[in-house]
């Protein structure tokens, strides 16, 4: 266990180490890393740090586009969080996502209902859809004892192929995508694109503010949280305080999964505005892994988390267009996973140095 | 500081494909700036992408444009559609570029976001003031290689023909009509097999439906499959080398290449050549002019928008000339090949 | 000089945050059965596996037949003679004897020659009497048993110092005599035998000299013969000790809790408790007496309601209880202190007033609807901890893994006390404690019982039992075979009873 | 029969790069790690396999595919040391490294076929494996028609794998040691054997043999090596190391079963009854028996015991 080092450190280094990795690899590869981490910014900030005091300097659009972007990445993210807070490892945010996806869809399709009825409705069965596809693996947990991990990355293909099969299934689909959706069931916001230079921001980022407080609420402040928490840490501890540990698990999951249900209405009433067969997964549910580790499953280091990952993914527009393979960003994403699961590893390399310098000490 | 434009990935023989029967002088054509936004295939995807990005480069070489004048933008997922199209209208391209009906509502909003960026848009419709948009007779093209198709099953004294599409949607059945229509039209009693891989990346199922195509006893494979065709030639030469006798028609390009098993010798019967080179070639050309102007453009057999390979290794002079019967009497109104297949009507 | 075939001088071995052997020394000689006597905690168990190569020491030197060492890993240490038996089995459940014995041995080139291997296990098990069936899973042997796969492992590797680590505490007392047998046969055939204990009669009865240590440091090194019982205890834990706990004769009154019939299956969906009953009094200590493994934690987990009964009932107050969840039960008035308290009875990354709630959580005031009431929370904490005494670096916000065991276990009792119970099961309160800690855990169970509270308290320590309790119940296989009063029965009954060879029952 | 000997031709030669990988996992899972990561490992050996072939194809001619595919093994070992030492030496949860490993493969291999080739895929080549009826076999009545026409070279080198390393678990010295590695490890440690070793060793095991199937898959079922060649056959096999309960003949048969599980899906159009029932759903079909072959299972206990856990031998 780590007590010594905190969790920021840790996750601190860990993203330096994965960009000094990254940018070893460009170097090596005769790519400017210098470019790389101006594309970032830019992204993250709307600034062009070559452009200071020149026309272009900035630009709002980017801004909105990176915070649409890490939307449904700060939704998996605590989709994970949530699930490893209760001791779960929730590799299905991915399946989830899709499900979810496809919930807000065919309510945004199939109804036709006033927007203050259809948008909640469209969002809440999202969330429904997201729920259902996290509680079956976590009642398998629950009930039969199976792990999670093999369940989820199972249902994740079910989901892919399952939701493809519905997305093309709705009334007026073609073999590529629905028809749109109903624009009352859209987060669509004219004034947002507006004030931010014509890009896809939505009124998402409520859903996603209420979300975070949601899961801090429930984790911190809730007797269902306590519980959630003390599963999390010690099942057998738990259950011998009478806490319900199967039911736990299961609805751990299910919370799990309506946030990333989430993440999914995101997509498609946000991003988008029509359903979509997808051939390969997005990665949304494998960032939120990342987030969740890197955030230290809080509220508000998923948040940070969120907001780098979203960076890093909406970033790759700029990148391409400096010359820069946006493999690049997977990479980052991928190495910052490696070295936060390294933390023990990093941990015990502070220990022997400390154990070093203890024994040089000594020895003098 | 935009890419500059890559080495060509393969190099093709498309380019001297490009038809310009207005030679102009470099001199009266402004430089202008061009980017194209791909979708998930990337500008290597051996289909429209690839053909598009071509069809610039071939532009951009002949007129002598700067480096750096030419980019693309690949995007990694359908949501990256806006993004890369509001980068470029940003950065204020003289004409941008994309292509496959998947774009559609993002063209139609970037359209509108940007109505002084000039857009070409390949295989679908926008209707805007600054969008042309470039449509192909794949029909026509495809009628041409059912001929050459039936011909070479009735030569062999086979009775059967099969049809491999990547996905089953309009564009792809406008492959599958055509060609049907051409195989019936040399011999009505031939057998038509029809199917979909059901994805344009899985070059597995596309040999896997072709091995089951030829086990049941089809004798040429005309695909439509981007990558998955790969696979349906791939199966073809295994079995060439086993042995067998049978045969694939490629799509978009030439793609005789491909075919290529021993010494120069090919699977490959033909091609259906869709030039979507032609018509970024022509669009850019038009904008160089200041004569771009929004609407339809239609790319048939008439305007050299479809067509089979000038050289065909695999093809008998005599089959050749009745293709090219054929084709006069599509481009003169005499047939008139039907864009939707049989089994949807 | 005198030569030993093994000798350990000044080992120093740290772990972070604690000196696990401090400039301990140990010198065994050819032929004797030296014993190693501590507390829990001592640091036994390091010192062996430091002699066994499991873990490096920082400071010292070993000496093997004369010369030095370096014992990197088992591997050498079985090249040098030297060989174990863990005190926690090292045995793979579904792979036979055979496999388990040649592991790492394996007779045969590239591949297993398994003809050769069973019959050298069959020949070892003849010549030192102890039946075992190559071919047999270990999943379906006995603990007995087990222990001799185990000795047979280091038989098979031809070890001239065998290490056996607290090897009796899952026999019965005759099985015990047996492995007394078995290890003199070694010393005779001029092997030498380590033999870790905290019991003090088995080394009086097995063992030639005895090495004490206590905090991890080096006591001292006696004759058994020139010893006493007394004497080793005080050497053990630095000061007399008073074996009897101070209490008044039991009032008990009226029957809290029934069990009739009782039927529960262990991890194994084996029966584990076959038609169990006892019956429990107000105002009473009644002592669980057994060997390991015969249904104390299936009892217990039946009565706590973490395990399902199969058959029988339980009633507390007239009333069946075996329906009830868990939390029910907590609230009927059963308060629980497990055998295992870091992994059943705290959360230990969860602060110390967290711990403290865990049963009461979800009551006014500590929590209004689905609100946590932090304030009171803390409240009840704080009462808790000056209540029972609980020491921690930061009050109520230490994180519990951060102390010690006995404040850990006070933490426990204060919060299981806290709840006012009727009936309080207690699992091996004092495992792990040291003197002090016990002495307070004894005092807290029988002013419980003074209050006219039900005690049940299951111990593997007859030392205990009959010390602590007012009535005794002994079980074997899964029955209670012996209701005896602890002033009229000697631990050599409570042995017989406990492997089965006899049962009394008190009117 | 026609339809009958494709269907199982080509059920065969899907399972091939399903069996090699599950028998990866499985050396890496009797070890004690669990890997998940062997689908990245797939796409780093089809990648290193499908960038060798193109360049060397004229020169080395039909050896080129042979070579290519070891080459992808040795890669695909590489890699899997990157998990080894994350997850035993640095004590990182294994799934979570796996999880990283997968989404670093794609990052790397598309990476660098952008820095060599200049293009999101690796050049195509000509000279993969080619079908073949095999000599002598392919005249057997009934049987050739079914397991030698057609067919590529590699299934039978998978079908060896299945022997030897059911043999080598069972009868010998290695097998007995990393088996008992992934039960109980600090068993094996108190008997002078390294837990270490044994995993590493496991885990190293199941990247060559992912790498060598990835290899195989993309020489066998494609024309170059693109993002989404391996699509999901890491997780399948994964998926059949489970359906195989941890077993040699019994990954076979599940990775059999899978690969006609997803070619069926082409074949199903053509029978009435199933002509109806969308392809989706036989795609998913795999994965969906897995979750209920594991709940069958759940009543037993399958798998490795120690599959996943950390073990630090300084905390036995
Ligand atoms: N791997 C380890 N890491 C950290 N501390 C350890 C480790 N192993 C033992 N210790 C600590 O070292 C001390 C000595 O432990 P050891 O197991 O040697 O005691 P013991 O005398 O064998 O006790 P017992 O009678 O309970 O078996 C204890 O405080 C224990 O908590
Ligand atoms: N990991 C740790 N971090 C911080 N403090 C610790 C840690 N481990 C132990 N301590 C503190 O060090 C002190 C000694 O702990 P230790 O476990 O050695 O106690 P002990 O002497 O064994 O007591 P007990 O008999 O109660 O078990 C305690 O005050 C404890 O709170
Ligand atoms: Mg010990
Ligand atoms: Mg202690």
């Amino acid at each position: 266990m780590l007590k010594k080092r905190s969790h920021l450190t840790l996750s601190l280094i860990a993203i330096l180490l994965s960009f000094v990795v990254a940018s070893v690899v460009m170097l090596i590869s005769g790519i400017s890393p210098l470019s790389f981490f101006l594309s970032l910014i830019r992204t993250m900030t709307g600034m062009n740090l070559r452009a200071i005091g020149k026309e272009g300097f900035f630009n709002a659009r980017y801004l909105g586009e990176f915070i649409q972007m890490a939307m449904p990445i700060i939704l998996t993210g605590l989709s994970v969080g949530f699930a490893f807070r209760t001791g779960l490892f929730n590799i299905g945010a991915e399946g989830q996502v899709i499900m979810g996806s496809v919930g807000a869809v065919a309510v945004g399709i199939l109804f036709k209902l006033p927007f203050y009825i259809h948008l909640p409705l469209a969002i809440f069965v999202a969330a429904l859809c997201g729920a259902l596809w996290g509680w079956i693996p976590g009642y398998f947990k629950a009930k039969f004892g199976v792990h999670e991990v093999v369940v989820t990355i199972m249902m994740n293909y079910t989901a892919l192929y399952l939701g493809n099969f519905i997305i093309k299934a709705l009334p007026g689909s073609d073999n590529q995508k629905t028809v749109k959706l109903a624009a009352t069931s859209l987060l669509h916001s004219k004034f947002l694109r507006q004030l931010t230079g014509n890009s896809r921001l939505h009124w998402g980022f409520i859903v996603v503010i209420i979300a975070l407080f949601v899961y801090h609420f429930i984790i911190e402040k809730t007797t269902f949280g306590y519980e959630l928490r003390a599963v999390g840490f010690n099942k057998d501890a738990a259950e011998y305080g009478g806490i319900k540990v199967s039911s736990r698990i299961a609805y751990s999951m299910a919370i799990a999964g309506a946030f990333a249900g989430l993440a999914g209405a995101m997509l498609t009433l946000g991003t988008f505005d029509y359903g979509r067969v997808i051939g390969t997964f997005e990665n949304y549910g494998f960032d939120g892994i990342a987030v969740a580790l890197l955030g230290g499953n809080t509220a508000f280091g998923i948040f940070f988390g969120g907001l780098l990952f979203g960076g890093l993914k909406s970033s790759q527009t700029l990148m391409q267009a400096s010359g820069i393979p946006l493999e690049i960003a997977i990479i980052v994403s991928a190495l910052i996973i490696l070295f936060v699961a390294m933390k023990n590893g990093i941990d015990l390399v502070f220990e022997w140095m400390d154990a070093r310098k203890r024994s040089k000490d000594e020895s003098h | 500081g935009e890419k500059e434009a890559p080495a060509a990935p393969e190099a093709t023989e498309e380019e001297t494909l490009v038809v310009d029967n207005d030679e102009v002088d470099k001199a009266s054509l402004k430089e202008i700036t061009i980017g194209l936004v791909t979708d998930t295939g990337g500008i290597d995807d051996k289909s429209f992408n690839q053909g598009t990005w071509e069809g610039i480069k071939y532009y951009a070489k002949k007129f002598e444009l700067p480096e750096g004048n030419i980019s693309f933008l690949q995007s990694t997922s359908d949501a990256d559609y806006i993004p890369n199209l509001s980068q470029f209208s940003e950065d204020k391209k003289d004409l941008m570029v994309a292509a496959g009906f998947l774009f559609e509502e993002s063209i139609a909003k970037i359209a509108a976001d940007f109505p002084d960026q000039k857009i070409l848009f390949i295989d679908a419709v926008v209707e805007a003031p600054n969008v042309l948009n470039a449509l192909f007779a794949e029909h026509e093209g495809s009628y041409l290689v059912g001929v050459a198709a039936a011909l070479k099953a009735q030569d062999a004294g086979k009775d059967t023909v099969g049809f491999v599409g990547g996905m089953d949607f309009d564009t792809i059945q406008k492959f599958e009509a055509g060609f049907e229509q051409g195989v019936l039209a040399v011999d009505p009693n031939m057998k038509v097999v029809i199917d979909y891989v059901g994805d344009f990346n899985k070059p597995e199922d596309g040999q896997t439906l072709a091995a089951k195509m030829y086990d049941a006893g089809v004798y040429v494979i005309y695909h439509a499959a981007g990558g998955s065709g790969n696979g349906v030639i791939k199966e073809a030469k295994d079995r060439v080398q086993n042995g067998e006798d049978v045969w694939v028609i490629g799509v978009d390009k030439d793609q005789f290449s491909e075919g290529v098993y021993a010494d120069g010798k090919s699977v490959i019967l033909t091609s259906m050549l869709k030039a979507v080179y032609q018509a970024a070639y022509d669009t850019s050309k038009l904008v160089a002019q200041d004569k771009f102007e929004g609407g339809t453009r239609i790319y048939d057999l008439k305007a050299n928008g479809v067509g089979i390979p000038a050289v065909n290794p695999n093809l008998t002079e005599e089959w050749t000339k009745k293709i090219e019967e054929y084709a006069n009497k599509i481009r003169n109104g005499e047939i008139m090949v039907d864009p939707v297949p049989s089994r949807i009507k | 000089m005198e030569q030993f075939i093994v000798e350990m001088r000044n080992i120093t071995k740290r772990f972070p945050g604690i000196i696990a052997n401090a400039n301990v020394t140990l010198q065994l000689k050819k032929g004797e059965i030296h014993a190693l006597l501590g507390e829990n905690g001592a640091g036994k168990s390091t010192l062996m596996s430091v002699l066994f190569g499991f873990y490096q020491p920082e400071e010292g030197e070993i000496f093997v037949r004369g010369e030095k060492v370096d014992i990197k890993s088992p591997n050498i240490a079985y090249e040098l003679g030297i060989g174990m038996v863990h005190q926690h089995f090292q045995l793979i459940d579904n792979f036979t004897v055979v496999e388990n014995i040649i592991l790492g041995d394996e007779p045969g080139g590239i591949l297993i020659d398994y003809d050769k291997a069973r019959k050298q296990v069959k020949e070892l098990s003849l010549q030192y009497g102890l039946g075992v069936d190559p071919d047999s899973k270990i999943e379906d042997i006995s603990v007995g048993m087990q222990q001799r796969v185990e000795i047979l492992k280091v038989l098979y590797r031809k070890a001239e110092i065998i290490i056996l680590d607290e090897p009796t505490a899952v026999l019965t007392p005759q099985e015990i005599d047996e492995l007394i047998g078995i290890m003199k046969n070694f010393a005779a055939e001029g092997k030498s035998v380590i033999l870790i204990t905290h019991k003090l009669k088995e080394i009086i009865a097995s063992a030639d000299r005895v090495t004490v240590l206590r905090q991890g440091k080096y006591i001292g090194t006696v004759n058994v013969k020139d010893t006493t019982e007394g004497e080793l205890a005080e050497l053990m834990v630095g000061r007399e000790v008073n074996f009897d706990v101070d209490k008044a004769p039991a009032q008990p009154g009226e029957d809290v809790m029934v069990i009739k019939d009782l039927w529960v299956k262990d991890q194994r969906k084996l029966d584990a408790l076959k038609g169990l009953n006892l019956h429990l009094r107000r105002g009473e200590i009644l002592g669980i007496a057994g060997v390991d493994g015969n249904g104390q934690q299936e009892l217990v987990e039946a009565v706590t309601g973490l395990r399902k009964v199969e058959k029988g009932d339980i009633i507390l107050q007239g009333k069946s209880i075996i329906n009830d969840s868990i939390r029910e039960r907590i609230t009927k008035g059963i308060a629980y202190i497990p055998e295992d308290r870091q992994r059943r009875a705290l959360v230990m990354d969860f602060r110390l007033d967290e711990n403290i709630v865990l049963k009461t959580y979800e009551n006014e005031p500590l929590s209004h609807g689905l609100l946590l009431d932090e304030v009171e929370i803390k409240k009840k904490g704080k009462r808790i901890i000056d209540e029972f005494d609980v020491r921690s670096s930061e009050g109520i916000d230490t994180i519990v893994r951060n102390m010690s065991g006995g404040n850990q276990q006070k933490a426990i009792i204060g919060r299981e006390v806290d709840l006012d119970p009727l009936v309080m099961v207690a699992s091996q309160p004092s495992r792990g404690l040291d003197v002090g800690a016990i002495e307070y855990v004894h005092k807290r169970l029988v002013e419980l019982r003074d209050q006219g509270k039900a005690v049940l308290l299951v111990s593997f320590e007859l030392d205990e039992i009959m010390s602590v309790s007012d009535r005794i119940n002994v079980i074997y296989q899964g029955r209670i075979t012996g209701d005896v009063l602890p002033e009229e029965t000697t631990v050599q009954e409570l042995g017989l009873m406990m492997s089965g060879s006899k049962e009394v029952t008190l009117a | 029969m026609n339809l009958i000997s494709s269907i199982v031709t080509l059920s065969l030669i899907y399972a091939t790069p399903i069996i090699i990988t599950a028998l990866g996992g499985l050396y890496s899972e009797r070890s004690g790690i669990v890997n998940i990561a062997l689908e990245g490992i797939m796409v780093i050996g089809a990648f290193v396999a499908a960038t060798f072939t193109p360049l060397n194809e004229a020169a080395l001619g039909g050896w080129t595919p042979w070579i290519a595919i070891l080459l992808g093994a040795l890669a695909g070992g590489l890699y899997s040391l990157i998990h080894a030492f994350v997850s035993i030496d640095l004590q990182a949860n294994q799934v979570i490294s796996g999880t990283a490993l997968n989404m670093l493969a794609i990052g790397i291999s598309v990476y660098f076929c952008q820095i060599f080739f200049n293009q999101q895929r690796t050049q195509t080549f000509s000279r993969g494996f080619v079908k073949t009826n095999v000599p002598l076999f392919s005249k057997i009545p009934i049987i050739g028609d079914l397991f030698f026409k057609r067919m590529y070279y590699t299934f039978y080198l998978a079908l060896l794998l299945v022997i030897v390393t059911a043999f080598i678990l069972r009868k010998t010295r290695f097998g007995l040691r990393l088996r008992a590695s992934g039960e109980h490890p600090s068993a094996v440690d108190s008997l002078g054997v390294s837990v270490r070793k044994m995993r590493y060793t496991g885990v190293l095991i199941s990247g060559l043999l992912a790498g060598l199937s990835g290899g195989i898959m993309v020489l066998t079922q494609a024309t170059q090596f693109t993002a989404g060649s391996i699509h999901g056959v890491g997780f399948i096999s994964l998926a059949a190391l489970i359906f195989g309960r941890w077993n040699a003949w019994g990954v076979l048969g599940a990775g059999v079963f899978f690969g006609f599980s997803q070619i069926f899906a082409i074949f199903s159009k053509d029978i009435p009854i199933l002509a109806k029932v969308p392809a989706e759903i036989f795609h998913a079909l795999p994965y969906i028996l897995t979750i209920i072959a594991i709940l069958l299972f759940s009543r037993r206990s399958a798998g490795p015991k120690a599959a996943g856990e950390l073990y630090d031998v300084s905390k036995r």
